[in-house]
């Protein structure tokens, strides 16, 4: 018995509309649980000074300004690196067995779990290559964490270029590389726009992965050299060790802003581009 | 008689399917050339193989000599890029880039290295007068080209290339989908046109080949049947075939 | 303009290209090295096959983990994926395009948040309620699934809108023209035409869901066992290697290292598997 | 008008090849001394790193966590100065390395509030534990199924806790969870849940049960009546020296050990 079109889609526009509820209604519990649990504990002196007595009491600068550090060595790293691979993938080399090896390997690596890329970076960069607990160690192991998530959005956002762009481009006189960095990439910008937040929003997450790399010191880090402590860290130490969870979840709602605040600048910062442009 | 392209025994193959056999002409400077033939008979395929658009397809070959002013365009010592400055082409859907009209005229310049802004601004106004837009669109050179109509667009295409000051035109073609009044324009404006530069344009609208080309050629399955003056080609063509299509009996 | 040779280009791009891909290999090699050895002197029937798994008396077997990742990942993605998918359809295609520019960040922010909150929002709201509506010890393969379903719904949905919102307008008026519900063209036109793009938000979301840690581990229950029911507490592969590994020695730090191994090797065959299936559903509704 | 993506690739392509330049770069002029392991024991270390540097400026001290595994590792390979375990015995690797006991720790069996029970003998833990005694009522509580909440394989109160209650392997389907906090967590949460934990997260959500009739207290564990304890141990490559020994030496001193007594830990020292 088919439906008649009408009576089908107003049935699964609800549907997806409920979908959409849910998923949202999700999102309010979960920011809500950590506001109304964390918001008491925020005050100028909890966001602007050291922590004393193991985190029991004063303040989360010294994380504060790691979280915003570690995320950004990380994108530094791999937003070059993956959006590069990404156009050597799609732009420079034919579609071959190579290339989707490549691909599939960065698919399995994104499933990889944290605490695997923390050993490795224990071992590599804090041991091997001497770099200690340090932010950099960190920074370099988060980066090679979101390397595969940065690579395949940016590449599905280029494939999503029309052709009809890039033979227009060429027929104007541009060479491969004009073409793709006129045409290709800032039409692809969404998609890895999406792509960094991502990392982003993985890196500031991150706990296992940190804590064998970057450390957990809770001294404020004067260098990229000096270990320090993420707010996720914090939390995971606050909360799992039992000291403090007042303190435990103010941390999570600075943290829970702040991710906010950087997706919506990031995202306004998009969009104002893409209407300059068309 | 001067020479703007010899073709000497070209052929192209996509993979394994040969698109041209074999095809030799020579192409006038100065003059439009109009290319007719049913769909499928390589009239597209031999327009890209003059600026090398079809570089871009991964299994493309051609073989046999094409020659500009001399130079075969094939030949190591070409720089596609500068073969393209020299060689501009409309294609059939107006794609114009997804940016405002004034940037999508001064792509091509801009990437010639032309930054002084009077210059760029000289060059907008002599291409969009060239192709019959500039009184339409000189007060909103800011406005995303994508806001145009179709016949607009197309003539911001054939603006874009001029802009390009290139010897030749290629125009893939251009008034497909487009109104009688915006043909019209754009068939004046190539008329205009044909004293600066070499035009070749192909058409499946064998009534356009007949108002606007001085020689016409008759492609069919990728070979070129006949080619010779445009009034000798639709009064008194030599091939039975060329007869046939002219007339309307097939294609 | 001075052009920049193309060759220098390629040349930079095929460098950034190789460090990336030999960093990603390291890391495979990392894991293969610190696990191999274990296979050789233990060999995989017994590793792989029997269920006990007791690292003090030196008998590993991680049969019953391997199957509660399987089903882990199955229950997330049951969740994650259809919910994660229908949100990019609504979003795109049934609301304004300016709320879905306040709600999509706002989504995303999803992405951001610690796994170890979404652990303790687990244990302390999840659990309790699955134990006083279904009974069992309430940290369990549901709870697991359901909190690693919502973890992976940022990655699927951001990733689908992206790939929705790049099928041009144009498909969408060429089906309109034919008379074409607004559903229709998204299930006949749109989501063909997005389908890589989709594909590569489902499997990139089940990586996130598989390697997924610490939220795991606090909901999950990690008793060593078959699970029989989705009330049962079980312990996932991934669980396994990060509950064990800050106190591993010796061979039973390689056993968790092998554990990796068998993990890479899970995640190739769900990864294939994810692309057929959604290849055939999408492309099957042409119908 | 250069596009975006192109600045960003300059800005990072110049940054990453100032962090390669500087990677080999000097650490810090002072000296420092590194710890590293048991996340158990990392707050209390911090605490004590943080008074330590009041009164030596000079010398920087930072805490790492990642587990006493690591702690050891660490401490092999020089990665850090000073190893941190909380395992009653210590794995065959840690032979080269000198064990300092520097705290105590006493581990309390805690249950529900709602929980009638008030003490167990050891054969009745050792009974819960290994999945005899399945229902509260066996043991003169409500008649509900025993949820048994454990550490994980390997963790310093685990192995403790199993080798000085001795006799037995734990049930099937015990709850594992990873950290002391997530214990107390799942034990607040279910009312016929019994687990262990350090005496130091005691709380109003869950209730602490004598052992033989033993109230876990500093001076039960001190005069030896409580017999859940382990021994922290700080561990050195060989003899502790320089500012690594130094450090030792102030957690070992009265000060040092009356911080610890007051945040939770048992003093090794009186």
């Amino acid at each position: 018995m088919r439906l008649p079109p009408r009576l089908t889609q107003a049935f699964v526009v609800s549907l997806l509309g409920l979908a959409t509820a849910a998923t949202l209604v999700i999102l309010v519990f979960v920011i809500v649980f950590i506001l109304r649990k964390g918001l008491p504990a925020i005050d100028s002196e909890f966001l602007f000074t050291k922590p004393q007595d193991m985190g029991r009491a004063g303040g989360i600068l010294p994380t504060l300004v790691a979280s915003v550090i570690l995320p950004l060595i990380a994108v530094a790293i791999a937003a070059p690196l993956g959006i590069s691979t990404a156009v050597y993938l799609t732009e420079y080399t034919r579609e071959s067995r190579v290339t989707r090896m490549i691909r599939f390997g960065a698919d399995c690596l994104a499933g990889i779990p944290s605490i695997l890329f923390g050993l490795f970076g224990f071992i590599f960069f804090v041991t091997i290559l001497r770099m200690g607990w340090s932010l950099l160690s960190g920074g370099l192991t988060l980066a090679l964490m979101i390397l595969p998530t940065i690579i395949r959005t940016t590449e599905e956002a280029i494939r999503a270029v029309p052709n009809a762009y890039r033979e227009v481009s060429t027929s104007l006189g541009a060479t491969r590389f004009r073409t793709t960095a006129k045409v290709v990439l800032p039409n692809a910008l969404p998609g890895i726009v999406t792509g960094i937040m991502l990392g982003v929003g993985r890196s500031i997450g991150e706990t296992a992965a940190v804590i064998f790399t970057a450390g957990s010191s809770l001294r404020m880090p004067a260098s990229i050299f000096d270990s320090s402590r993420t707010m996720s860290v914090h939390f995971y130490i606050l909360a799992r060790e039992g000291l403090s969870s007042e303190m435990a979840y103010g941390t999570a709602a600075v943290l829970i802003l702040s991710v906010l605040a950087v997706n919506l600048v990031a995202y306004g910062l998009m969009n104002r581009f893409i209407r300059r442009r068309s | 008689m001067p020479v703007k392209f010899s073709i000497q025994r070209l052929s192209t193959y996509y993979g394994s399917v040969q698109a041209l056999r074999s095809l030799s002409m020579d192409v006038a400077p100065n003059r439009i050339l109009g290319i007719i033939g049913p769909a499928g008979s390589g009239k597209t395929s031999f327009l890209r193989t003059l600026n090398r658009l079809n570089d871009l397809l991964p299994d493309f070959r051609a073989e046999g000599r094409v020659l500009l002013d001399g130079v075969d365009i094939n030949g190591p010592d070409t720089d596609p890029v500068l073969l393209r400055r020299r060689v501009g082409m409309v294609f059939a859907m107006p794609v114009p880039l997804p940016m405002s009209i004034y940037e999508n005229l001064v792509y091509g310049p801009k990437l010639t290295g032309i930054r002084d802004y009077q210059r760029l601004g000289e060059i907008v106004e002599k291409s969009l007068r060239a192709a019959f837009l500039w009184d339409e669109v000189k007060d909103r050179l800011n406005l995303p080209a994508l806001r145009l109509s179709g016949g607009q667009q197309q003539r911001l295409c054939l603006a874009r290339t001029l802009a390009l000051s290139p010897e030749v035109i290629l125009l893939d073609e251009p008034s497909s989908g487009l109104d009688p009044i915006s043909t019209a324009r754009i068939e004046e404006a190539l008329a205009e046109l044909k004293s600066a530069y070499t035009i070749i344009l192909v058409t499946n609208n064998t009534k356009q080949a007949s108002r606007v080309a001085d020689e016409t050629a008759f492609f069919l399955m990728g070979e070129l049947i006949e080619i010779g003056p445009t009034e000798k080609i639709f009064t008194a063509p030599k091939d039975r075939r060329t007869e046939d299509y002219v007339t309307g009996r097939f294609g | 303009m001075i052009r920049i040779g193309e060759k220098t280009v390629r040349r930079l791009l095929m460098a950034a290209a190789f460090s990336a891909i030999g960093g990603l290999l390291l890391i495979a090699l990392f894991i293969f090295k610190e696990g191999l050895s274990f296979f050789i002197e233990t060999g995989f029937r017994r590793f792989l096959f029997s269920d006990v798994w007791d690292p003090q008396s030196g008998r590993f077997g991680i049969f019953p983990m391997l199957v509660a990742s399987l089903w882990v990942t199955l229950g997330a993605m049951t969740l994650g994926a259809p919910l994660g998918v229908s949100v990019a359809i609504f979003l795109v295609e049934f609301v304004p395009r300016s709320v879905m520019r306040v709600v999509k960040p706002t989504i995303e922010l999803l992405a951001g948040i610690p796994s170890v909150v979404y652990g303790f929002i687990g244990v302390m709201v999840l659990a309790p309620f699955i134990r006083s509506s279904f009974g069992g010890p309430g940290l369990s393969l549901l709870a697991a699934s359901f909190i690693l379903g919502v973890m992976i719904l940022p990655t699927i949905i951001s990733i689908s809108v992206d790939a929705i919102t790049a099928v041009p307008a144009s498909y969408r008026e060429g089906s309109f023209a034919l008379g074409a519900t607004r559903w229709q063209t998204v299930r006949m036109v749109v989501l063909k035409a997005a389908r890589s793009g989709i594909i590569a938000s489902v499997i990139l979301g089940m990586g996130r869901a598989v390697g997924e840690t610490m939220a795991v581990i606090m909901v999950a229950g990690n008793a060593v066992k078959i699970p029989h029911s989705p009330l049962d507490s079980v312990r996932t592969l991934t669980a396994n290697i990060a509950l064990e590994m800050g106190y591993a020695t010796g061979r039973h730090r390689e056993a968790l290292f092998a554990t990796g191994i068998v993990l890479f090797v899970v995640i190739m065959i769900l990864n294939t598997a994810a692309g057929v299936m959604v290849r055939k559903r999408v492309s099957g509704k042409r119908g | 008008m250069k596009t975006p993506k192109s600045l960003i690739r300059i800005l990072s392509f110049s940054v990453l090849s100032l962090l390669s330049a500087w990677t080999a770069g000097c650490r810090s002029g002072k000296s420092s001394v590194t710890l590293a392991g048991s996340t158990a024991f990392q707050p209390f270390a911090e605490k004590l790193a943080e008074r330590y540097m009041l009164i030596h400026p000079e010398i920087g001290v930072t805490v790492q966590g990642g587990g006493s595994a690591v702690g050891i590792q660490s401490a092999l390979s020089g990665a850090a100065d000073i190893g941190m375990a909380d395992l009653v015995r210590l794995p065959a690797e840690a032979a080269e390395l000198q064990p300092v006991t520097v705290a105590k720790d006493g581990i309390v069996i805690v249950v529900h509030p709602s929980n009638p029970l008030s003490g167990l003998t050891l054969d009745q833990i050792r009974g819960l534990f290994n999945g005899t005694i399945r229902n509260w009522k066996e043991l003169g509580g409500s008649d509900a199924a025993v949820t048994v909440v454990s550490r994980e394989a390997g963790s310093g109160t685990r192995t403790s806790f199993e080798q000085i209650v001795g006799g037995f392997s734990l049930t099937g389907d015990a709850i594992i969870q990873d950290s002391n906090g997530t214990i107390r967590e799942t034990v607040a949460n279910d009312a016929s849940a019994v687990g262990y934990l350090s005496h130091g997260l005691l709380n109003e959500k869950i209730k602490a049960l004598q052992v033989d009739g033993v109230d876990c207290t500093v001076e039960a564990i001190q005069a030896g009546r409580y017999s859940l304890v382990r021994p922290i141990f700080l561990l050195t490559r060989g003899a502790p020296t320089g500012a690594a020994a130094a450090f030792i030496e102030y957690v070992r001193s009265p000060d040092a050990q009356k911080v610890i007594g007051e945040s939770g830990l048992i003093p090794a020292i009186q």
